[in-house]
């Protein structure tokens, strides 16, 4: 993360394959796998809001669902009622935020951290989770919009054209607008953690003490990086409801938490691009294995889980990176310069 | 300070003209240490005041401290490990000074202190010592105005302990330092007015050549040292 | 024009809902099998085309999606739950393709592109609570699942219990994940009713007859149930001594006595002999669904919607395991008989049989031939 | 009278509940930081094993009290050997692990066992307290928590092996250079941590239906109950099941099982907020 | 001979720390080892304990090899360390961190515990506190109190008197001098406290850059410019 973003060659080839897949998806590929990608565009949303807190701010989060299921829920209420869809978008990246900066407020300036406060986020949106599955009764709806408990919210209008409800957008359009949304985060967030403001949360990520010690507020550092994350997700949210139509407490679950920081680990912890592709390779399994007749999808989900951590310990991105590097010094190496040293390696 | 049962420091009358160079000596377990982390935040003493260039700084936040312009190099070292050396000593400049200004004063410091050689290093793959080096590197790239050193020379070899007297000489032109250390030799090169520390509490304050003097000193803490003087 | 006929299948065959799914998928196929082994429709195999929504909401309305506009299936069987159905309903709604929901539910379901078989309290409950308060007295105490279904069917046992002129004292609701019952089995002993409704679902709120049993209740006070036994599996997880004297309704029942549900027992069996689950109505109606699509097919001669639609509610009875079936054309729901057993020894004993049962609640609601493009999930309010 | 009785035998159980569920949880993660995302399904395995060999004419006490321990703890052993001695010290890749494993164990014990099985039916039957009815079986729950409690502290306080463990845990490189073994100190602590799950989830069966997925119902809670409770393994887990407990089931009798559940998660929130190294982070640091 | 170190190297990945390292330690011997920062001392203590990636060359104990043996075996035959940076347990109380080192039954642990406070009495009222709570000093202390407790035939310092009083530095320098004369313990000696290494060690090696080759006359010690000069130039 030292030299300026703008002249890191890998920002400009994500950003361009970013742009190429917008553009070309739509002409090239049939309706259902533009749907398809659409999805994992959502999630990767959703998977670079934890990416960022946990790899460029220390913060570890079990229920970061709860910000992508309150950003979700805040959209479908909002647009069923107001049968728009532009200020709800605000509004699920708005209400996320500040509900991640008051949690956020609760967490570090109690100087919770660590696995403590995994857990504190993980209990917040358990209860969050409980709360909204006992909301079945017709008495729990908020202007027109019943919040079904169990069942979620159906019938969520798709995203229109700023300012003119009827102009829905269909799939192609949707995806196009979505990618939008996921290559716009990614800059935001590769200029963020380049700027100085990035540079202390990863100071304090790497020693808290140190921060202090220099005379940087690391509780409101914390805080803040926090309510980012809670935003992206809340956007992540409601993204998902639109995408879907429907919107239900899976959202919120333990579930929806430790998939993203499974997509996060198995991608790489540190980087921006890992937690997309960490997304995009399990979501797709998942896919697959649901549509072949294997003896149980879930069972190889899990099996599959386990190799890629013990193949992969630093997931995906760095392993690729660092081998790259090691090829590279080798390559040097073969060629003269490198010092290294005689007599093969013994196991200790 | 109180540690539950464990009293580390007890009433400390302690005074620093600015400018002034301090040698603080004391037996291990007196309570330098925790006397620091008094006097920078990290602990809040159970009784008594802490005032800094006319403020009463008792109970503030550290980083508020820090920013009233204290700077410490702690007994442990306290380094960002996953970064380089580099962005180590960046991350104190840039507090005071714009990015071209910081860079500058990032790679001045990193030559003060002789470790130029390891800017782009990962912290956390560095000796022991190298590590002390860049610490204090963050230290004065933060340009305090009172700098609290505990035990700086803790691991340095002969001609880099000359090194570091000489660094910190200099610093002490520009900022009041307190250094703590154990090592003689050092503090023979440095010394001018010196505060013992026993149990807790002040025990002397006297110039260098009347402490390696003193018999009760010598007692609690000197040793044989002494007449090595 | 592709040379088979594209049957879909979404029932969950791993996850939370498998042991529902994997039977209905079973019985499915074994419908499929019969079909193409008299030759096929229209000349063409029948191609099941079947996915694994692993209890999973996102990945049915993805499933969902595939099916319609990827595979193009003719017609789709499948949702377990009122949550699965309402997320893949609007999807073969939007884009035309037939769908046929083969599940018991709390009713309610209004769209012209939408079969639905299974049976809805109206058929059920509506008996199960007179038959209750015959035998066993007025005053009656629920306890149901805190979702959609509980609600509903709640709502509803307290009317028919009222318009039988007795009293609800309490009703209670439990989230799903809920398994220590210990404080309301005391607190159904101090309100001390006359019988127990219970409209609990899931793994979980099996720990409720579990723990009433432990506590020696089954010898105290009788527990009637409106889903016990619907996916096949409770009835064999309990013991006897827990399971027995449990009583439930449903349009369907392994002791139903008439030759088709012989037969078709016995091919069940014949197909999958190591099979550990019991037959129920879920995975029977899936039969039932199958086979009325297919006849429906073979008499439009061909597989376009509004065609099959115009058979399907032309009044036609069919012949089925379960007995008399035919199809409401308001509602589109199934016209059917509804049974009554008690469990003993892990098998249901039929005690009473009601014919042609119709689905009066949602009726209340859904008049397709009014307006045929309706296409919602009606709450049936009381 | 006799209905505050029963409430209170119902508190009393609750806690015992909740002391069962995380005590094995307590050793693996308190003490080995390993997140056992696949605990749930340790304590279904225990569960399985009493149904099954029930099933085929064991005496279902001795399936719960000795035939489930020792296989869920020999399970617990090979999947440390295989998978988990690669991942001390990666806490979230511990959990990735482990989430994988239990999706594994969730689909395996389906594909073998098939997922409806006969369960047990609670022995012992009921016992009326004046007018009210109530398992016996609630006592076994409850002397079976206080049995593992003093167990684990016996352990602990007089053997060296909890010594060691504590200090492999916190400095591995060190501890081996003091002559300890440290992949069985591991191995042998997670082991145990199984064994102990596998017991308490025997000990559920009779209670529970018994399928594969009744895991996820347990997982939070458990984790809730160790991390609330702070480092130590017995008091720790003790007074945070006791709190969590009482409070929850009041809350259940008070208004229902919802806001029972809802009471339990806003207390360890507090709590943590109150105490951010959980509760024996703070006070009685010393015990066990 | 005990230790026997035959043209050592060791890298950390392709960064190489020692190269071709040469040395040897008799039974009763104590061998100091002067360097200046990141020269390499603590990698060659830590090479030797097992813990770092040797690269070549051997590592000899007692005569047999113990390239490949892992470190609790090396802790087992005998070899014990006080590592830079003491890796005190800092949850474990001072007691505790005593206990865990000393191998034996209930009595045996008492009786060695009580020795090792003979040895550094300063221990005595800090028994029950934190290590974590504990001061620099203190905890050196208690880390070579925890290594001797374990009776090692070969003990590796790294530089044990980093942050102590210059009176203990003393009692440590006697302590082990006795030591050395009472029980055959034999030490190998990481420092840079010039007077500390000339009194204790019988020969003094310098390293440089990963490479130690020199050995520095007693002569020479005494005066601290030639050492430096033998050091070679500050990296
Ligand atoms: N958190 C704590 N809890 C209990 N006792 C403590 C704590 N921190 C320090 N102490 C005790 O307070 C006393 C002073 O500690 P401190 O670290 O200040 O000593 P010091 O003067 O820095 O010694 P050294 O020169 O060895 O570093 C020591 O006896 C130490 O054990
Ligand atoms: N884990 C590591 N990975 C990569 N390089 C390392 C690692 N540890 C040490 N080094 C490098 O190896 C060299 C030798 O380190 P070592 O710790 O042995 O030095 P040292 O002689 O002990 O110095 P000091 O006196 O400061 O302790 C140094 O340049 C250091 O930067
Ligand atoms: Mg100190
Ligand atoms: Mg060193």
């Amino acid at each position: 993360m030292e030299k300026p973003v703008t002249r890191d060659p890998g920002f400009y080839v994500m950003v361009a394959i970013g742009l190429a897949v917008m553009f070309a998806a739509p002409v090239m590929l049939d309706l259902f796998t533009i749907m398809q990608i659409t999805q994992y565009v959502v999630l990767s949303v959703f998977a670079l809001s934890l990416g960022y807190i946990w790899g460029f701010g220390g913060i570890l989060s079990f229920g970061q669902a709860a910000f992508f299921g309150l950003g979700a829920y805040t959209f479908a209420v909002a647009s069923i009622n107001m049968g728009s869809t532009t200020i709800p978008m605000v509004l699920a990246f708005v209400i996320p935020t500040i509900f991640g900066a008051a949690l956020g407020y609760f967490m570090f300036y109690g100087r919770l951290s660590d696995v403590y406060l995994g857990v504190v986020t993980l209990v917040v949106a358990l209860i969050f989770w409980k709360l909204i599955n006992h909301t079945a009764g017709p008495e729990y709806s908020i202007g027109e919009a019943r919040l079904g408990g169990f069942n979620g919210i159906p019938s969520i209008p798709t995203l229109h054209v700023p300012g003119d409800p009827g102009a829905w957008l269909d799939p192609g359009q949707m995806f196009q607008v979505f990618m939008a949304f996921l290559i716009i985060i990614y800059i935001a967030l590769r200029f963020l953690i380049a700027s100085d403001f990035g540079r202390v949360s990863i100071g304090i990520r790497e020693n808290e003490t140190r921060a202090s010690l220099l005379g940087y507020d690391v509780r409101k550092q914390k805080v803040v990086v926090f309510a980012i994350g809670g935003g992206i997700a809340g956007i992540a949210g409601a993204m998902w409801a639109t995408y879907q139509a429907f919107i239900d407490p899976n959202s919120v679950s333990m579930e929806m938490s430790a998939k993203a920081l499974v997509w996060v680990m198995a991608g790489g912890v540190g980087t921006l691009v890992g937690p997309i592709i960490g997304c995009i390779l399990l979501q797709w399994l998942t896919l697959q294995l649901g549509t072949v007749d294997v003896v149980n999808s879930i069972a190889v989900l899990g099996a599959i889980m386990m190799i890629l951590v013990l193949a992969l310990p630093k997931g995906i991105v760095p392993t690729a990176r660092s081998l790259m590097l090691g090829g590279y010094v080798l390559w040097k190496r073969n060629h003269g310069q490198g010092q290294a040293m005689p007599g093969k390696a013994v196991k200790e | 300070m109180r540690f539950g049962g464990v009293t580390a420091v007890d009433n400390v009358d302690f005074n620093l003209k600015d400018g002034e160079l301090r040698c603080l000596l004391g037996p291990n377990g007196a309570g330098k240490s925790t006397f620091f982390k008094c006097l920078t935040g990290q602990l809040t003493p159970t009784e008594g005041t802490v005032t800094f260039a006319g403020q009463d700084i008792t109970g503030a936040h550290t980083h508020q401290i820090v920013n009233l312009g204290v700077g410490i190099k702690t007994q442990v070292p306290n380094v960002f490990d996953g970064i380089t050396a580099y962005e180590n000593v960046r991350l104190s400049a840039r507090r005071k000074h714009l990015k071209p200004m910081a860079k500058e004063l990032t790679m001045h410091t990193l030559e003060r202190c002789g470790i130029t050689h390891l800017a782009k290093r990962e912290v956390g793959l560095l000796s022991h010592g190298q590590r002390q080096l860049v610490e204090l590197a963050m230290v004065l790239a933060g340009e305090p105005k009172l700098i609290l050193l505990d035990e700086p020379a803790a691991g340095m070899t002969g001609d880099e302990r000359d090194r570091l007297a000489q660094l910190v000489l200099e610093s002490a032109r520009s900022a009041a330092v307190v250094v703590v250390e154990h090592d003689m030799a050092f503090i023979r090169q440095i010394a001018k007015f010196v505060t013992v520390f026993n149990r807790g509490a002040i025990f002397r304050e006297a110039m260098i050549d009347d402490i390696m003097q003193d018999r009760e000193v010598q007692e609690i803490y000197l040793g044989k040292q002494a007449n090595a003087a | 024009q592709s040379d088979t006929i594209k049957i879909g299948g979404l029932h969950d065959l791993s996850g939370a809902l498998d042991s529902t799914g994997v039977p209905m998928n079973q019985v499915f196929q074994l419908a499929i099998k019969e079909i193409n082994e008299a030759g096929g429709l229209l000349g063409k195999q029948v191609e099941p085309v079947i996915y694994d929504p692993q209890s999973n909401m996102s990945l049915y309305s993805q499933y969902a999606t595939q099916l319609a506009l990827r595979d193009q299936v003719d017609v789709v069987m499948g949702g377990i739950t009122s949550a699965s159905r309402e997320t893949i309903r609007p999807i073969f709604h939007r884009y035309d393709t037939f769908y046929f929901y083969n599940t018991q539910y709390e009713g309610g379901v209004c769209d012209r592109n939408e079969i639905t078989l299974g049976t809805t309290p109206a058929q059920t409950v509506a008996r199960l609570i007179p038959y209750g308060m015959n035998l066993y007295g007025k005053k009656v105490y629920t306890i149901a699942a805190d979702y959609n279904y509980g609600h509903i069917t709640a709502a509803w046992v307290k009317r028919y219990v009222e318009e039988n002129g007795g009293e609800v004292i309490e009703t209670e609701f439990f989230p799903l994940d809920v398994s220590q019952f210990g404080s309301t089995i005391s607190k159904i002993q101090g309100a001390a009713p006359d019988f127990v409704l219970s409209a609990l679902v899931g793994t979980s709120h099996l720990g409720f007859y579990r723990q009433w049993a432990a506590a020696g209740m089954k010898s105290e006070i009788p527990v009637l149930s409106t889903v016990f036994g619907a996916g096949g599996t409770e009835q064999v997880i309990m013991t006897p001594e827990e399971g027995n004297g449990i009583i439930s309704s449903f349009g369907y029942f392994e002791a139903i006595d008439n030759p088709t549900n012989k037969a078709f027992l016995e091919k069940v069996e014949a197909e999958y002999p190591d099979k550990d689950w019991v037959m129920s109505e879920i995975s029977e109606v899936t039969y039932e669904g199958v086979k009325m699509w297919a006849d429906a097919v073979a008499e439009a001669g061909t597989t376009e919607r509004d065609a099959l639609l115009e058979v399907l509610t032309s009044g036609k009875t069919y012949d089925m395991p379960a007995g008399k079936v035919k199809i409401d054309p308001k509602t589109q729901h199934a016209i059917r008989d509804v049974y009554i057993a008690e469990l003993q020894d892990q098998v249901f004993e039929i005690k009473e049989s009601y014919p042609d049962s119709p689905p009066t609640d949602t009726q209340m609601v859904c008049d397709l031939i009014e307006n045929p493009d309706s296409n919602e999930h009606f709450e049936i309010s009381l | 009278m006799d209905y505050t009785l029963v409430i209170a035998l119902e508190m009393v159980r609750a806690v015992a509940w909740l002391v069962l569920l995380a005590s094995g949880l307590a050793i693996i993660f308190g003490m080995m930081k390993i997140i056992n995302f696949a605990h749930g399904e340790f304590l279904m395995l225990g569960g399985y094993t009493v149904v099954i060999s029930t099933g085929n004419g064991v005496n279902e006490w001795f399936a719960m009290l000795v035939l489930a321990p020792i296989v869920v703890g020999i399970f617990g052993v090979i999947v440390e050997r295989l998978v988990i001695q690669r991942l001390y010290g990666r806490i979230l890749d511990s959990l990735l692990a482990t989430w994988g494993l239990s999706m594994l164990m969730i689909g395996g014990v389906t594909m073998i066992f098939g997922n409806s099985v006969t369960g047990v039916a609670t022995p012992l039957g009921g016992m009326s307290i004046g007018d009210y009815q109530v398992p016996r079986y609630n006592f076994v729950l409850i002397f079976a928590a206080i049995f593992l409690l003093l167990a684990i502290w016996a352990v602990l306080k007089f053997t060296k092996a909890g010594l060691i463990a504590r200090a492999t845990m916190q400095n591995p490189d060190m501890s081996e250079a003091l002559g300890i073994p440290t992949r069985w100190v591991y191995m042998a602590t997670f082991g145990i941590g199984s064994a102990v799950t596998g017991f308490a989830g025997a000990l559920l069966a009779p209670m529970t239906g018994v399928v594969p997925t009744m895991g996820v119902n347990f997982i939070a809670q458990s984790f809730i109950t160790v991390i609330t409770g702070g480092a130590s393994v017995i008091t720790g887990t003790l007074s945070a099941a006791g709190l969590l407990g009482s409070i929850s089931q009041g809350m259940t009798f008070l208004t229902g099982p919802v806001y029972g559940d809802a009471a339990l998660l806003l207390a360890a929130l507090v709590l943590l907020r109150l105490l951010p190294q959980g509760i024996t982070g703070r006070i009685f640091k010393k015990s066990l | 001979m005990l230790l026997d170190v035959k043209g050592l190297s060791a890298a950390y990945g392709l960064v190489p720390a020692l190269h071709r390292v040469d040395f040897h330690a008799m039974p009763g011997e104590v061998v100091g080892i002067l360097g200046h920062n990141g020269m390499g001392k603590t990698t060659l203590m830590r090479s030797i304990m097992g813990y770092v990636k040797v690269t070549g060359g051997e590592i000899n104990f007692d005569g047999k090899s113990i390239l490949g043996t892992p470190v609790n075996a090396r802790a087992k035959m005998g070899i014990g360390l006080v590592p830079q940076g003491r890796q005190i347990f800092p949850n474990l109380s001072v007691e505790e961190n005593l206990h865990v080192a000393i191998p034996g039954n209930k009595t045996e642990v008492a009786r060695t515990t009580d020795e090792m406070l003979e040895l550094f009495p300063r221990l005595k009222r800090l028994l029950d506190r934190r290590g974590g709570a504990l001061s620099g000093g203190e905890q050196q202390l208690l880390a070579l109190a925890r290594c001797l407790a374990r009776h090692p035939r070969l003990m590796l310092l790294d530089e044990p008197t980093e942050g102590i009083q210059p009176s203990i530095i003393d009692e440590i320098s006697e302590t082990l001098a006795s030591l050395t004369k009472k029980i055959d313990i034999t030490i190998v000696l990481v420092e840079q406290n010039l007077d500390f290494i000339t009194g204790l060690s019988d020969r003094v090696y310098a390293i440089s850059n990963g490479v130690l080759d020199r050995e520095i006359p007693k002569a020479e010690l005494t005066d601290a410019g030639a050492v430096s000069a033998f050091m070679g130039f500050t990296a």
